[in-house]
């Protein structure tokens, strides 16, 4: 058996590429983006979860039922999110008081 | 396979066992993600709703703090890579070392967090009835803070637990029962630790950064 | 693990020891199944004393028997001790733990430890809420609505709350377990077409637990943290939500009642083929639905939220996306109906509980669609229609497939026979007062009767006697099961390896299977349900 | 409220028309499946019974098919279910132009119901027949439910919040209100009647209930006292937005985003300004979490909504 997982060096490849993107979230975090300000953060934080998925978590070269199981829990957050911002994000949509004017 | 290690009931080889574990760890992981989701999912649905107290009320989070801890705890997450990495090849002293190496980052990260929370509690941030915070609605940045300490609580408490974890871990490494199988008890162990710090990945911008701008018009 | 020649009783995991110790410390998921068996009996039996109090209150209509703060804690207890401490756990941890190894050839488990763990952390739970019981109970109702549960509520909701919390944990570890069971401890030969349909609905199950339990966790713990600091999460005062907390439990609770009833569901298959001797009718069909049900679970919550401030839009999207489930349902109930043509149909007590629960499913079933249809569900949400209809799916679905996996596997499991006589007995006792009791529930919430009331508008009462009546007659026909399972332990004739003629590798070893289940690890070479068939006639239908 | 035997529940308002149609259609398929499936299963059961010389089963190649169709046949009868269903659905929250309106304030046990008008009644809420009634209902503590079942209506009451519903009764007469969301020790007891009348009769109780002034009056007096009409002036240069013609319109909103001035805008800019700063003004007015009580706020949001009607609907009375 020998797979040892990734070497040392793609580790500290990694991990400075994780403090890089620390330090450009927390940057951007001071400039006034608008709107874009929240999609760039979780942009980021969504990179960083991937190589630490990928590389510190070995995904990359994992079998496929890991992959699986590894997306399932996300995929399932995805449907909790989306469905239950559904209900929120549309509750001004109907407002009864349209019906209601002349 | 060393002979003197034969698998436990019901495997037939240290293979499957191995192999079962894992998949084991991403199963329990992928209910761990639906956990932390349903959190976030109460403290996104506020942040919608109160976009603007949010924003003032997540000014007062120490976010200098917040971005040490994160850099420590991404940090642990390296050396517990090379502790994973160690345990593969079967060094015994480099397993223990940065087993080490991760948990005292894990402690420093708890430590950070304490003085954080020690911090806010002094500038009656808890949202118990001190709670003061100027400038907006004091319902809703009760909700933030109340949002923001069970967050980093609950996480703090899978901090914790794996400390406990990699404590056993290390007092069986130095016992020298750890390598011979490979390290896969490390590695299910790395499993979960690195997981904790995607939680926080997540965690930070949302709790600290957002809103950090300062406010226009 | 070889049978010691000339032992007078052969060795098996009953015999294996005797001490109490061996039993609460034991690893093996047959003996693990039993303590749950016995758990989880006890526990039926206190949420059933729970309903025949409240059927009692209601013979009358004016609130006379009991106070209404009691008559709360009775449906309020007996939705949370039936639902989580024995609908939940029920076919799955007895029935799954029991023969889910066995079906696949496997010695035991993934994770035996853990699985033991997982028995004792449901305990733990079940104490916890017992404790809030007897301390003088929880009136929030099972659904722990906010902001009542989490601020107006002067009963133990925090011990109960705390028992499902921790009970939640159980069925997690169950879930793992099943899942990389199946995945990675199949005999040899034994691929995932050749699988037992049981086995494909203890799968998908197994998924719900994982995926949906962590949201009720979530949910039921922010109504802890609001009941000890005295500020919430869900509190309107503070411009929070209610309607949130709805969204956390029902992303739970609906798929929950996809893990009460896919496993009656995979029982159901188990039964109909091995007392028709018939190959099921489309097994891709059925297996395929067991996952499609298990995805599509999660995607229908908000149907119980179209009255509750939801916005229109999303229950417009929730009651399309409802009917989605009706699909994979109506295969199954095809299925099960197709495999009995030109099947070897008998009439044992298993197969009574199996036809009767075809039925009762597909009233239940069909009346889901009226609460899928928006404006429908409008008027009889929150009434006796509900109550009906839910109670066609777990009582007369999963705890008659309970019951027919009990009769079923009893032999199995004991190395028993119970008195076939009286198994029909009940079995037709079970399903008149059932039909008695909830049928006209069906009515009675159409004509607006609310659920949750203590007292109510005498036009209703003939419908609560014929119901109460019902109630008592259902309890009669559990209680005779209990007492000839009981005495079969002792006095029932000796079950054999095989007594039903059934296919599956749980028939291939003996009655009571050994400790380690198999004398050598099988081997599998064909399709599951491989029944001899008469090759005279054939035909489609 | 008579208490004799019944199988099938009055009807006392339009939408319970169409309900009961939608019903009957569900009814009907569900009868011809339950049928089939009973009938194929007894017939099965009984036909195929294991006997001597019949111990085994017979061969039968499953077709694909049939499962099929199977799936989609049923699937379009539910689409029907669907389609008609929602169509029911949305207008229960659509109010027709016109509607009386009535304010409905749940708390644990009982129903207070007020009428524009002044009168407020508790657990009796009197209207004509054959007019839209619109309900614009908060609780002050639990989550309540208010259901008419004659009505087919039925609608959560929420705290903080305003949830609305329609209804329009077709014949007088007296029907049961209840709660249907379980709140507490008394749920059973929170019950009411909704006593529909013809409109002389109507028009004579509405003359004899005791009112202390309309809401918007009340409303008015509130505005004063609470010291809104420093700033919203109504002026040009006034420091707040104009009030009038608000209520019923879009609202320009800081950031570039709009919002329709309903019940629930209102209530929020009241309660906490700051959610929503209308374009071109400073976050100025103060928070009145906290310091008015939910049948103050009818009140305000009455007085408020009359502003619109004086200036958009001057047909309105």
């Amino acid at each position: 058996m020998g797979d040892d997982g990734p070497r040392v060096r793609t580790y500290l490849l990694v991990y400075v590429l994780l403090l890089g993107l620390l330090g450009a979230t927390t940057g951007l975090a001071f400039l006034d983006l608008g709107g874009a300000g929240a999609a760039a953060a979780l942009l980021i934080a969504a990179m960083k979860a991937l190589l630490v998925l990928l590389f510190f978590m070995h995904l990359r070269g994992s079998p496929r039922l890991v992959w699986l199981f590894a997306g399932v829990g996300f995929y399932w957050l995805a449907i909790l999110v989306s469905l239950s911002l559904s209900d929120l994000l549309t509750r001004p949509w109907f407002s009864s008081v349209l019906g209601s004017r002349p | 396979m060393n002979a003197s290690f034969p698998p436990t009931e019901p495997y037939a080889t240290l293979e499957e066992q191995r192999d079962s574990a894992t998949l084991g760890m991403w199963v329990f992981l992928s209910a761990e993600v639906v956990f932390f989701g349903a959190l976030l999912l109460s403290f996104v649905s506020y942040r919608i709703s109160y976009p603007r107290d949010f924003d003032v009320a997540s000014r007062q989070t120490k976010v200098a703090l917040g971005t040490l801890n994160t850099g420590v705890l991404l940090t642990s997450s390296l050396f517990m890579a090379l502790a994973v990495r160690a345990a593969r090849k079967g060094e015994r002293r480099g397993t223990i070392g940065w087993i080490l190496g991760t948990m005292s980052l894990g402690f420093g990260f708890l430590a950070i967090k304490a003085a954080e929370y020690v911090l806010e509690i002094q500038d009656q941030l808890f949202p118990g009835p001190h709670f003061y915070l100027p400038g907006a609605d004091p319902g809703h940045a009760r909700l933030f803070f109340l949002c923001y300490f069970i967050l980093t609580s609950v996480h703090a408490l899978h901090v914790t637990i794996g400390l406990g974890l990699l404590g056993v871990l290390a007092v069986r490494a130095a016992w020298g029962s750890l390598c011979r199988e490979k390290g896969h008890q490390v590695e299910i162990a790395g499993l979960y630790w690195h997981f904790v710090d995607l939680v926080w990945i997540f965690l930070f911008p949302l709790l600290y950064l957002l809103g950090r701008h300062p406010p226009h018009g | 693990m070889t049978i010691p020649l000339g032992a007078r009783v052969p060795e098996n995991y009953l015999t294996a020891d005797y001490r109490l110790r061996s039993w609460l410390f034991t690893t093996d998921h047959k003996r693990i199944g039993i303590l749950y068996l016995i758990s989880l009996t006890f526990y039926f039996f206190v949420g059933g004393f729970f309903a025949l109090l409240m059927r009692l209150e209601l013979v009358t209509p004016a609130g006379d028997l009991v106070q209404p703060e009691t008559y709360n804690r009775l449906f309020t207890m007996h939705g949370v001790i039936m639902l989580f401490f024995f609908l939940v756990p029920s076919i799955p941890a007895v029935f799954g733990n029991f023969f889910l190894p066995l079906m696949i050839g496997a010695r035991d488990v993934a994770f035996p430890r853990l699985n033991l763990a997982s028995w004792y952390i449901f305990n733990l739970g079940g104490l916890l809420a017992l404790a809030s019981i007897i301390l003088g109970g929880v009136d929030t109702g099972w659904t722990f609505y906010t902001p009542y549960s989490s601020v107006y509520s002067n009963s133990y909701v925090l011990l109960a709350a705390g028992g499902i919390f921790i009970m939640g944990f159980s069925s997690i570890i169950t879930g793992l377990n099943f899942i990389v069971t199946t995945h990675k401890l199949r005999a040899p030969g034994l691929t995932w077409g050749r699988l037992p349909l049981f086995v494909w609905s203890l799968y998908a199950t197994a998924l719900i637990q994982v995926l949906a339990t962590p949201s009720i966790t979530i949910a039921l713990g922010l109504i802890g943290v609001d009941r000890l600091l005295k500020v919430g999460i869900f509190d309107p005062a503070l411009g929070g939500d209610p309607v949130l907390f709805q969204h956390l439990f029902w992303f739970y609770s609906h798929p929950a009642v996809y893990v009460m009833i896919l496993p009656g569901m995979g029982v159901e298959s188990e039964l109909i083929t091995t007392f028709s001797r018939q190959r099921p009718y489309g097994y891709a069909f059925i297996a395929g639905s067991s996952l499609a049900i298990a995805v599509l679970s999660f995607l229908v919550w908000g149907h119980h939220m179209f009255v509750a401030g939801q916005s229109v839009f999303a229950s417009l999207i929730f009651s399309l996306l409802s009917f989605l489930v009706a699909i994979p349902s109506g295969v199954k109930v095809f299925s099960w109906t197709a495999t009995l043509y030109k099947g070897a149909v008998s009439y044992a007590t298993p197969m009574l509980y199996a036809l009767g629960f075809i039925g009762l499913f597909t009233i239940g079933g069909l009346t889901g669609l009226f609460l899928a249809t928006l404006a429908v569900d409008v008027h009889v949400t929150d009434t006796y229609f509900v109550i009906a209809h839910f109670h066609y799916i777990m009582v007369g679905g999963m705890v008659m497939a309970y019951l027919g996996a009990m009769h079923y596997w009893w032999p199995k499991m004991t190395g028993k026979r119970y008195p076939e006589a009286w198994g029909r007995l009940s079995a037709l006792i079970v399903f008149v007062g059932f039909n008695l009791t909830f049928f006209p529930q069906f009515l009675m919430g159409y004509l607006g009767m609310p659920r949750r009331y203590h007292a109510y508008p005498p036009e209703f009462q003939i419908y609560h006697v014929l119901s109460s009546a019902g109630a008592s007659i259902l309890g009669v026909g559990y209680l005779l099961p209990l007492v000839y399972f009981l005495w079969s332990l002792r006095y029932g004739a000796p079950a054999g390896a095989d007594p039903w003629d059934a296919t599956g590798l749980e028939w291939r070893t003996p009655s009571p299977p050994p400790t380690h289940n198999f004398g050598e690890t099988p081997v599998v070479t064909e399709a599951p349900y491989a029944y001899r068939l008469r090759e005279d006639e054939g035909g489609s239908p | 409220m008579d208490s004799g035997f019944r199988i099938f529940p009055e009807r006392g308002s339009t939408n319970a028309e169409g309900v009961d149609d939608l019903y009957f259609y569900l009814l009907l398929v569900s009868f011809v499946f339950s049928a089939l499936i009973f009938i194929l299963v007894i017939t099965f059961a009984v036909k195929y019974r294991r006997r001597p010389g019949r111990e085994r089963a017979a061969r039968v190649t499953p077709q694909p098919a049939l499962e099929i169709a199977w799936m989609v046949l049923p699937f379009a009868l539910c689409l029907v279910m669907f389609v008609w269903g929602a169509r029911l659905y949305v207008r229960i929250y659509e109010a027709p132009p016109g509607a009386m309106e009535v304010y409905v304030v749940a708390r644990q046990w009982m129903w207070k119901l007020q009428h524009p008008e002044g009168s407020s009644e508790i657990n009796e809420l009197h209207v004509p027949v054959h007019r839209p009634v619109r309900l614009v209902m908060t609780s002050q503590d639990v989550i309540h439910s208010f259901y008419v079942p004659a009505f087919r209506i039925k609608q959560d009451v929420l705290p903080n919040r305003y949830t609305s519903i329609w209804f329009q009764a077709i014949q007088p007469g007296e029907y049961p209100l209840l709660c249907a969301e379980y709140c507490g020790t008394k749920h059973s007891g929170m019950t009411g009647r909704i006593v529909v009348m013809t409109d002389p009769d109507y028009e004579r109780w509405m003359s004899e209930a005791t009112s202390q002034g309309s809401l918007a009056a009340v409303g008015l007096q509130l505005f004063r006292g609470l010291g809104c009409s420093g700033c919203h002036t109504g002026a040009a240069d006034a420091r707040a937005p104009r009030l009038e013609g608000l209520f019923g319109s879009r609202v320009q909103l800081e950031g570039g985003r709009s919002v329709v001035a309903d019940e629930a805008y209102l209530r929020e800019s009241i309660l906490d300004p700051r959610a929503k700063i209308v374009s071109g003004f400073q976050p100025l007015m103060p928070v009145f979490r906290g310091q008015l009580n939910e049948d103050d706020l009818i009140r305000l949001v009455a007085y408020l909504k009359s502003l619109a009607v004086r200036e958009g609907r001057p047909d309105q009375p």
